[in-house]
This record gives structure tokens, sequence and C-alpha cells, in this order.
């Protein structure tokens, strides 16, 4: 609601706006973002965002990496959904050398892909609640589905965050025997603690009586700001890249895609919260559906060379439209690789999207949009 | 003159885009003050309660002081890269650091360690050490997984700085890309026993 | 449900998409190349027409580009390029704008006015690759600190040698604390 | 009586209370980790002492040694003197607290008035702390404290007003023993619940930690504060739980009474005091592991649109009852429906859709 302006009387109580520094270590800046807040009184009239505290060059280095090399920038990029990261990248290279990868490798990949968008969503949640002023016990509660989910991805491939387990042609190495049944464990366990963090904050009135109506956006503004994933889907917007364009086996899945009415926070948590269960159905879809067989496209060379080329592929990750686009010379490494990350996108939208709300609005509203600097930065 | 009272308003407020152009903003840069004079704290090698207390005390004094500090190390809350995810998952429930009496604080005064996290970056790097100056003695530091020990995959990057030791010093090195929370819990471990050593000597 | 896009050919046989017929019609007086990559219809423009495709791009019944995907900058040594990706929410379909410029004259003229989100995609490639965008409201770097004086990102910039190691720094200190 | 001589006995008694406190601190601290730990599914302290028990000990001796820093640019003794104004209230207050009929310092007549004129002087600490730090995140924490602290000052008072209405007195042990074997929790839910509520706003815990909010302004007036000063800050936190708890007990409960006897020997006094306080504070760790944070604006409309004019409502029900000389059930009744009302209405205010947040640029001096 706009005030009608006035002019102030001459013995008024004069007030200035100050400025007040936010970040980069901060709780709420979720790593090394840093924003500069004018506030007037507990008002922000004003946010400046600084972002490039993380700026470690993942896309000049992947240029002077081999193609195989490069996958592991692509996990410390993106590292809450490192196999979503992993997954465009590996698709980048496919699409530009011509490999189709078997039917069992892309199974594995989607299963995992989904358990990983859950636990990237796991991780907002529990940031989120911390932000609200939760004493932790958001954090608790998604990090114990987290760490079930983590060790199942430990025993797939070796390692609790940076996988470098997707290969362009397949997967590095084939799943453990028991895959399926502790698979089938995981989901259930996940399923219940997504129902706890349904009790302790879907329907909790703090929780509802500050983020609900808190700067909505419009789809059109969404649009023209770059917000994807669960930001634009908050907003009443039904599009998934998954459905949109359907990429690697995602047209074989039945799955809703949630979307909100107002694109307020409470709306894009709900998102989240709703694309975690999606995410575990279209895992168990893919466990039934999941064929024996190869792991790795045949023929392919120790260093893999890819004919000249350009592609810009496109992945739902957890955080919305990540986008690989590889420019190929020739030759064993990327002539060029640039990485459009979605939460870069959405974090230019901060400034647009806080004027006007309280300090503490603006802390939940950076929350709700889940950035993960590594991605922003690069 | 309302006018020219609108006016002068918009003067004093600061612009936040002109704080920018440096990497530190004023506003965060004002100089620390020990209480102490500056020659109590970094005594030759003693710590400055052994020069109050009379001889037959100090020993107690340095194991009863050493042993307080090993078992409340507070950590500040610091995430700088992928490192934070497993720093945070370390204070979980799963492993749960505030077994050993590890509770994480926001603010710099109220922290004994820093966990450098991550990759620490030139730009970054200036704000690394202010909070480790910000940090009251005695304090230590953690340098956590490749990047922050020496710039890791990122090494070879422009804008990386090459270890974290570069700027601040650091008492423990966690190897691993990232270190598994066990490491991490390893590392508070080697650190208490540091301080177990260091007893009677610490106010560097 | 939906199958590929029909656009959508594998890269040994680029076959034109539909799209770049519909770029020709709506762009009659425009110079343009188009060639198919491996997914999108990628078309070469002239800087001078750039912003004049780029409305067209966004307003045209046909086109209707209504989002900005990506904005990277390229080096190809001779030559700067800048590649827009551009997605229609409204029609489904989705294409890549290519616009090149000498190295040592990179202005372009900015799309910012046309997507918000350009503009932070500008500052990032204006910075890395030395871009000067014409029109847009605010140019100064946005991931690394202001005047750097090189651009990290061209391939003429080389790696950071590293340094030596702390054992040597240790070493040297040790050497120099004897003596 | 410990001695015979007055000064005497007055010196030992405050002694007891000196001690006694900051051990309470350090035990509760514990206790506190512990509960939290139980309620996030983790152990909390182990590894120091049998079941971590040593654990607030390490804190306190670490606390202690700690070096005391002063920004350079801190106004000097508004920074230095802040944690001892809001220490000292607390000490004072527990003067004239009675925990059971014969353990208290000095029994004043005007005992439940001296808390609360007491109680109020921490307010200026928080702000001199949050002046005095040149901080902007403590200048922002100092004023919300100012804020929230005054603001629900008044609803407390109003609610203990209501209990000395009913009870006749202001003062604490025959307010106690007024109360026999049916506590003024019966008679009148209304104020207890503003008084827990308004008690919980006071302690500044979540969901009003507002002005120590750690993810908005990191801590508040406490940023600056290391080592010995910002312990006693927590001390004062603390043991103003322990001050509230009490007092609730004291006020709405029966104190050490209870509903099965008049007569109760001085030992199961302490346990029923202990028993009654523990209640509380554990209801208060429980709130603070399970609610997140109010907003501002949220948490002042609450105590100014709902709390006051219900204690307000509380005070004329009480005044109907004592002037018309009505039974006693009457004010029971009357009270638990305006509780049932004030539940309702805060639920309502909860659910009830938000309006947009729109841009307000528009501000008084700002250039149009």
């Amino acid at each position: 609601m706009a005030t009608e302006y006035r002019v102030p009387h001459e013995k008024e109580l004069e007030t200035i706006d100050v400025n007040v520094n936010v970040g980069p270590q901060h709780p709420a800046t979720h790593g090394v973002f840093r924003m500069i807040l004018t506030v007037d009184g507990e008002q922000v009239v004003d946010l400046y965002p600084v972002i490039g505290y993380m700026h470690r060059g993942a896309e000049k280095l992947s240029e002077n990496c081999d193609y195989r090399q490069a996958i592991g920038y692509q996990d410390r990029t993106e590292y809450l959904g490192q196999f979503n990261a992993e997954f465009c990248y590996v698709q980048a290279v496919e699409k530009l050398a011509g490999i189709q990868p078997p039917e069992r490798a892309e199974y594995i990949r989607v299963i995992l892909t989904e358990l990983n968008r859950i636990a990237s969503h796991q991780m907002f949640v529990g940031a989120f609640g911390t932000d609200i002023g939760l004493f932790g016990t958001s954090f608790m509660y998604s990090f114990r589905d987290r760490e079930v989910i983590q060790d199942l991805f430990e025993a797939v491939t070796g390692e609790r965050m940076m996988y470098a387990y997707f290969r362009p042609g397949g997967v590095a190495w084939d799943v453990p025997e028991d895959f399926r049944e502790r698979c089938r464990e995981v989901v259930a366990v996940v399923r219940r603690g997504i129902d706890d963090i349904d009790g302790l904050m879907t329907e909790n009135d703090v929780i509802i009586a500050r983020c609900r109506g808190l700067s909505p956006v419009t789809p059109e503004d969404a649009i023209n700001w770059g917000l994807t994933g669960p930001m634009l889907r908050a907003t009443g917007l039904k599009h998934d890249l998954r459905r949109a364009e359907p990429y690697s086996i995602y047209d074989r899945f039945e799955f809703d895609i949630p979307t909100g009415t107002q694109g307020d926070v409470y709306d894009r948590y709900l998102v989240r919260v709703g694309e975690m269960r999606q995410s575990l159905r279209i895992a168990e879809q893919a466990l039934e559906q999941m064929p024996e067989g190869p792991i790795m496209a045949e023929g392919l060379k120790r260093t893999l060379r890819v004919p000249e080329g350009e592609v810009y592929v496109r992945n739902e990750t957890p955080r919305g439209e990540y986008g690989i686009y590889l420019v190929s010379k020739g030759g064993d490494k990327p002539y060029r690789l640039k990485i459009r990350s979605p939460a870069f996108c959405s974090l230019s939208a901060l400034k647009a999207m806080s004027v006007g709300t309280y300090v503490a609005d603006t802390i939940i509203n950076l929350g709700s949009f889940d950035i993960v600097l590594g991605e922003v930065d690069r | 003159m309302p006018e020219k009272k609108l006016i002068e308003v918009r003067e004093i407020r600061d612009d936040p885009r002109e704080a920018i152009s440096d990497v530190v903003p004023e506003d965060i840069r004002h100089e620390i003050k020990k209480l102490k004079p500056a020659e109590v704290w970094p005594s030759q090698g003693q710590a400055p309660y052994r020069q109050l207390l009379p001889g037959i005390f100090q020993v107690p004094a340095d194991w009863l002081i050493a042993w307080g500090r090993k078992s409340s190390l507070w950590p500040l809350t610091f995430g700088l890269a992928c490192c934070a995810i497993e720093m945070i998952s370390s204070f979980m429930a799963r492993h749960d650091l505030d077994r050993f009496g590890i509770v994480p604080w926001a603010s710099p005064r109220q922290a004994d360690v820093m966990i450098v996290s991550g990759t620490v970056t030139k730009k970054m790097a200036p704000a690394v050490k202010l909070l480790y100056e910000q940090m009251p003695y005695p304090k230590w530091v953690i340098s956590m997984g490749a990047c922050a020990t020496n710039g890791g995959p990122y090494t070879r990057y422009d804008r990386v700085l090459q270890g974290v030791d570069k700027v601040i010093p650091v008492d423990v090195y966690v190897p691993g890309c990232p270190p598994r929370p066990e490491a991490l819990m390893d590392a508070f471990l080697a650190l208490q026993k540091k301080i177990m050593e260091e007893r009677g000597k610490i106010g560097r | 449900m939906a199958q590929e896009p029909s656009q959508e050919t594998t890269a040994t046989g680029p076959a034109l998409g539909p799209l770049a017929g519909l770029f020709q019609e709506a762009l009659s007086g425009v110079q343009m190349t188009a060639e198919q990559t491996a997914i999108d219809v990628a078309i070469t423009v002239r800087r001078e027409d750039l912003l004049q495709v780029m409305k067209t791009a966004k307003e045209d019944e046909r086109l209707a580009f209504d989002f900005l995907r990506c904005l990277s900058g390229v080096d190809h040594l001779d030559e700067l390029e800048v590649v827009y990706h551009l997605y229609s929410y409204k029609l489904g379909h989705s294409a890549a704008v290519k616009v090149r410029c000498p190295p040592d004259d990179p202005h372009l003229p900015t799309v910012s006015h046309l997507w918000q989100t350009a503009n932070w995609h500008e500052r990032e490639a204006a910075e890395l690759f030395g871009f000067i965008f014409d029109g847009h409201p605010d140019l100064r770097p946005l991931l690394t600190e202001e005047g750097l004086g090189y651009y990290i990102l061209r391939k003429t910039h080389p790696l950071a040698e590293i340094e030596e190691w702390q054992e040597d720094y240790l070493k040297a200190a040790e050497e120099k604390g004897g003596e | 009586m410990i001695a015979d001589n007055p000064w005497v006995d007055g010196l030992a008694r405050m002694g007891i209370i000196a001690v006694a406190i900051p051990l309470a601190v350090i035990v509760l601290t514990y206790v506190e980790r512990k509960v939290l730990g139980r309620l996030q599914m983790r152990l909390g302290p182990m590894r120091v002492g049998p079941y971590g028990t040593l654990q607030s000990v390490a804190d306190t001796i670490k606390l202690l040694t700690k070096e005391d820093l002063r920004p350079q640019t801190a106004d000097r003794w508004t920074f230095e003197l802040a944690p001892f104004v809001v220490v000292m209230p607390v000490f004072l207050a527990f003067v004239t607290l009675p925990f059971t009929a014969d353990l208290f310092v000095r029994n004043l007549e005007l005992g439940l008035f001296f808390i609360v004129a007491v109680s109020g002087v921490s307010i200026v600490g928080f702000v001199m702390a949050g002046w005095g730090s040149d901080n902007k995140y403590a200048l922002l924490g100092g004023a919300r404290a100012a804020a929230q602290l005054i603001s629900y000052e008044i609803p407390l008072v109003m609610a203990v007003l209501a209990v000395a209405m009913f009870g006749q007195s202001l003062n604490l042990v025959e307010l106690v023993e007024g109360q026999g074997r049916v506590p003024f929790v019966v008679w009148q839910p209304l104020a207890f619940l503003i008084f827990l509520v308004a008690g919980l706003a006071e302690l500044y815990r979540q969901p009003f930690d507002i002005p120590v909010a750690e993810s908005e302004v990191v801590g508040g007036p406490l940023v600056e504060y290391s080592g010995i000063r910002w312990s006693m800050f927590q001390m004062a936190e603390v043991a103003n739980m322990v001050l509230i708890s009490v007092l609730a007990s004291l006020l709405f409960l029966g104190g050490w009474n209870w509903p099965l006897g008049e007569e109760v020997g001085a030992g199961l006094q302490v346990v029923l005091i202990f028993v009654k306080t523990s209640m509380f504070i554990l209801v208060f760790m429980w709130l603070r592991g399970t609610l997140p944070r109010l907003r501002i604006d949220q948490m002042m409309a609450f105590c100014w649109q709902v709390l006051l004019p219900f204690a307000f409502l509380q005070i004329i029900i009480n005044g109907w009852v004592l002037v018309y000389g009505w039974p006693d059930w009457v004010l029971g009744v009357l009270s638990g429906m305006a509780a049932l009302a004030a539940g309702y209405l805060t639920y309502r205010m909860a659910w009830r859709a938000a309006e947009p947040v729109l841009p307000r640029l528009h501000r008084v001096g700002s250039v149009p």
C-alpha cells in the first residue's frame, strides 16, 4: 500500500535511511552472498546484491580439461544437485558426439537424479526453517533423511558428495546388487520424513502467518526476470522441462507438476515439498521398469573426441533450468562451456522482489530462492 | 524550506552503490582494539594468567583452562563452498558435533574456531581475514578441504587464493574434497589434542 | 506424453528446422544465416540488426520468444561471439541467435530492456569477455573485483601458475629465521 | 531464620542467592542443550564429563578466560556497563522471590510490585548494548528489544494485577497462602495465558526472539560482546527464565500448595515448587525447539490488539466479580470463555490470508 506523500513538518523528527550490510558471512545468506540493505526502520527501501565471492572459474577450468575430467567441476558447481548437473553435462557431450547411452544407464541416471533432487530440497527445507527462526529442528529432520539418501549414493558411487558417476555414454560402473531393495527402503524412509516435515512446518501457524502473501510474483514477471523451476511453478505456470521438452527417458513416467497460485514464499515452499513427493513417484516407477543390460555405450575410445559443433542442453534441476552450452571445435577438450545457472537468474530478481518488505521478510525471501552460491558464481 | 531539506536527506544517505567499489565496505571495516594492553596478550610463550597466579597454582590452572577451552570449541557459522554442506552435515543429528560441546555461533565475537570450509577467492579473502581478526583470543583455524588448503581443483584459476594459509594462520588441515564429517570430527579431536599440548602457552 | 521436438536431429544429419523459416518470414529485410545445432536452430545475424531481430523475436506473433534462457559469450580468437538462447513459453519452441563482433571493438546493443534477466547475464559477459553492451543500465563487474584490467575467460588469458607449496614457504621461513 | 542478627541473616540469604543463581544457570544451560538435542533426535553434550554433565562448566571456564573485546568505535561506558544493567535486575528480583513458605531473602509487603518494577530496568541494558556497540545489527536489535520488551511489559503487568486484585495482596507469600487447595489458574485461565505469553516475550525466546534473531540480526545487541560480558547476557536470560517460571508457579499454580492437603511439610514444599517451575522451564525449551519466529509487526500487533484488550477484559471481569460479590466459579467461567475467544482470535489472525505486501516506495522524507 503506497502511503500518501506529505512534506515533513519543519519540527518533525527527521529520519535517514541506514545501510545494513548482510554477508558475506551471515547465517541467512547460505554461503558467501552479500547484500546491502538500505532500511527505513524495519523496512527495506533498497537492496544491492553482491555476488562473486565464490567465482572460481568452473567454466575456464573445464575448457582446459578432458571431456571426462570436466565432470568433476559440474559436481562442485551445483553442489546440492550434483547428479542433476552431471546429467546435464553428459547429455551435452552425448548430443555432440552422437552417443546413445544404453537403457539401463538411463534408468540408473533418472533414479539417482530424482533422489538427488529430493536431497537438495531437503536442504532447502532445513535452511528455510532456520531462516524463519526454527532452532535447527527443521535442519535436523531434513538431514536425517538426507543422510539416508547420501548413504545410498555412497554405496553406488563411493563418495558422499562429489560423485562423478555419470559418464558420457552411460555410468561409470554398475550399481550394487541390492540396489533395488535399498532404493525401496530409501523411498519409504524419505516418504515418512516428508510427512514429518509437513507436520513441523507446512501447517505451522507461525510459518503461514509469515510466508503467505509475502512478495507474490506474477507469471509474466517471473518469465521476464528469468525465474525457472519451483520459483516459476509457484506463480501458477505449469512448466516443467521434464514435460515441456522431455529429455532422456522422462516421457515414460507419470508424475504431476505441483504448482502454486500466487507465487509467494509459501507457494514456493509448497511446490518444493510437492516436488519431493513427485520425485519419489518417478524413482519408484523407474525402479520397476529398470532393465538389465549394459551400462556403457560400446565403442567409446579412451580419450573422447567430439566432432565440431555446439549444443545447448537444459535440464530441470532442483533450482530450475540448468543449461550447458557446449561448443566443440573437435579435439578432446571443450572449446567453450557455459553454465546457465538457475539461481544466478533468480537472484537477479531479488531486489525487485524484496524492496518494500521488512528486514525479516527479505531474509526468508532470499531463503525461498534456495540459492547455491557455487552455481551462482560458478 | 521543506524541499531543500528533502535533498539534504538524500545527500546524507550514503549510496550503497558507492560502497561496492571496495571489497570490504567501510561499515564493516572498523578497527578492532583489544581491551588489554597489546603486550599482555602476545606474551613470550606464556599465557597472561600465569603472570598473575602464584607458582603452585599454575599447573592446575593450565590444565583446567586448557580443558575448558578444548571442551567448548565454538566454531563460526561460516560456509564458503561445497564443504559447507559436509560441515552442516557434521552438526546434524547423525554425526552431532554437539556431543563434543561444539555448537556453531553466528557472530565472530563469540566464536573460538573458524572452519574455512571451501574455496577462498581473492574477493573473499579480505572478508575471511577480517572475520579472523574479529574473533577474540584464543582462536584457532581449521582449513577444511582441498580448496581451503591449497586451492584444490580450482587452484589454477586466476581469482582463487591458493590456500587460506596465505591470509590467516591455520592450525589443522583436513584433506578431502570434501572431507567426510568424520574427517572434520577428527580435525576437532586433533585440535583438542593440540590445545592440551599447548596449555599454558596459549595467548598468541 | 510429448515426443521429442520435431526439429531435433542428431549432429550427423543437420536438417534445418521450421523455425529458421519463421525467422526469415518475420525478418525479411535482415541478412541472416541459419544452421542446425544438435537441438536448436541457430540464427547468425549482423550486429547492426541485432536489436531489430531481438525485438521482432520477442514481439512477433509467430516467434513470441518471451524468455531469454541464456546469454553466453564465446571467444573465437579472431572474433567474439554472443549467443542468445531464446525460448517461448507460449509456443514451446526454442532457438539461438548469434552475433559476432571483432575483439578490438566489442560493442553490442543491450537487450536488457527486452528481457530483464539479460541484465546480469550481460554484466557477466562484459566482465569476463570484455563486451560493451551499449545502453545497459549498469555495466559494472559482477563476479570479480572492479578494475581487474583483463578478461579472464578470453582464450588469450592463461591459467594461473601454481604458487610454491607451503612446504617451500616454511623452509624459506626457517632458513630466514636460522640466519 | 539462619542467624539471629537480621543483617547477618539477610547477608547469608543473599549469599545463597548469589551462589545459587549462577549454579542454576550452569545446570539449566546443560539441561537445555540436552532437551533440545533430544527434541532434535540427537544426544546433546556427551563427551565432557559423564553424559556431558560438565559441559556448561567447561563453557563457563572458556568464556571467563576469553578475551574481552570492545570495538574501537564503541561507546565505552555504555558498552561496558550494559551487561551489568541487564544482570542486576534479575538478581534484585530474586531478593523478594519466595521459594517456599520461609525460603526467601526478604518477604516484602510490595513484593510483586518490586519484581515488576525492577525487571523493567533490564530493557535499558539492551538499549545501551544496542546503542553502544556501534554496529548496525546491534542497533536494529536494540530498537527491536526496546519495542518488544516495553510492549509486553504492559500485558504482563496487567495479568499480574488481575492476580493481585483477586488475591487482595501484593505480598507474594500471602498470595500463595491465599490460593490454598485451588490455584488461581482455575479461576483466571485468561490471566494465566496472558502471563505465559507475555513472559515468553519478556524472555525473548522463540517465537519472540526477534531482538536476538540469529538469522536476521545475528544476536542483535549481543553481537559485539565476547567472553565474560556475553556470558552475563546469557546468565541474565536463563535466570530470567527461572524468575518467570517461579513467578508463574507462585501466582497461578499455587506455589508450594497442592490440592491434596492444606498443611504441606517443608520438604514437600521444595519438591512442589521445583516440579512446577521445571514444568514451565521445559515448556519454554519445548517451544524453543519447535516454533519459528514471528515478524516484528505481527508480534506488536499481537500484543496491542489481542493481549492487551484481553488483559483489560480480565481486570474488568475481576472488578465485576469483586464488586458484586459473585461466586468464584463465575469468574472461572467468564475468564475461561474469554481465554477461548483469545485463542480463536489468535488462530484467525495467523490463518487469515495475508494481503500481498506491495512495495512502499513513497515515504515521508523521500524524494517523490
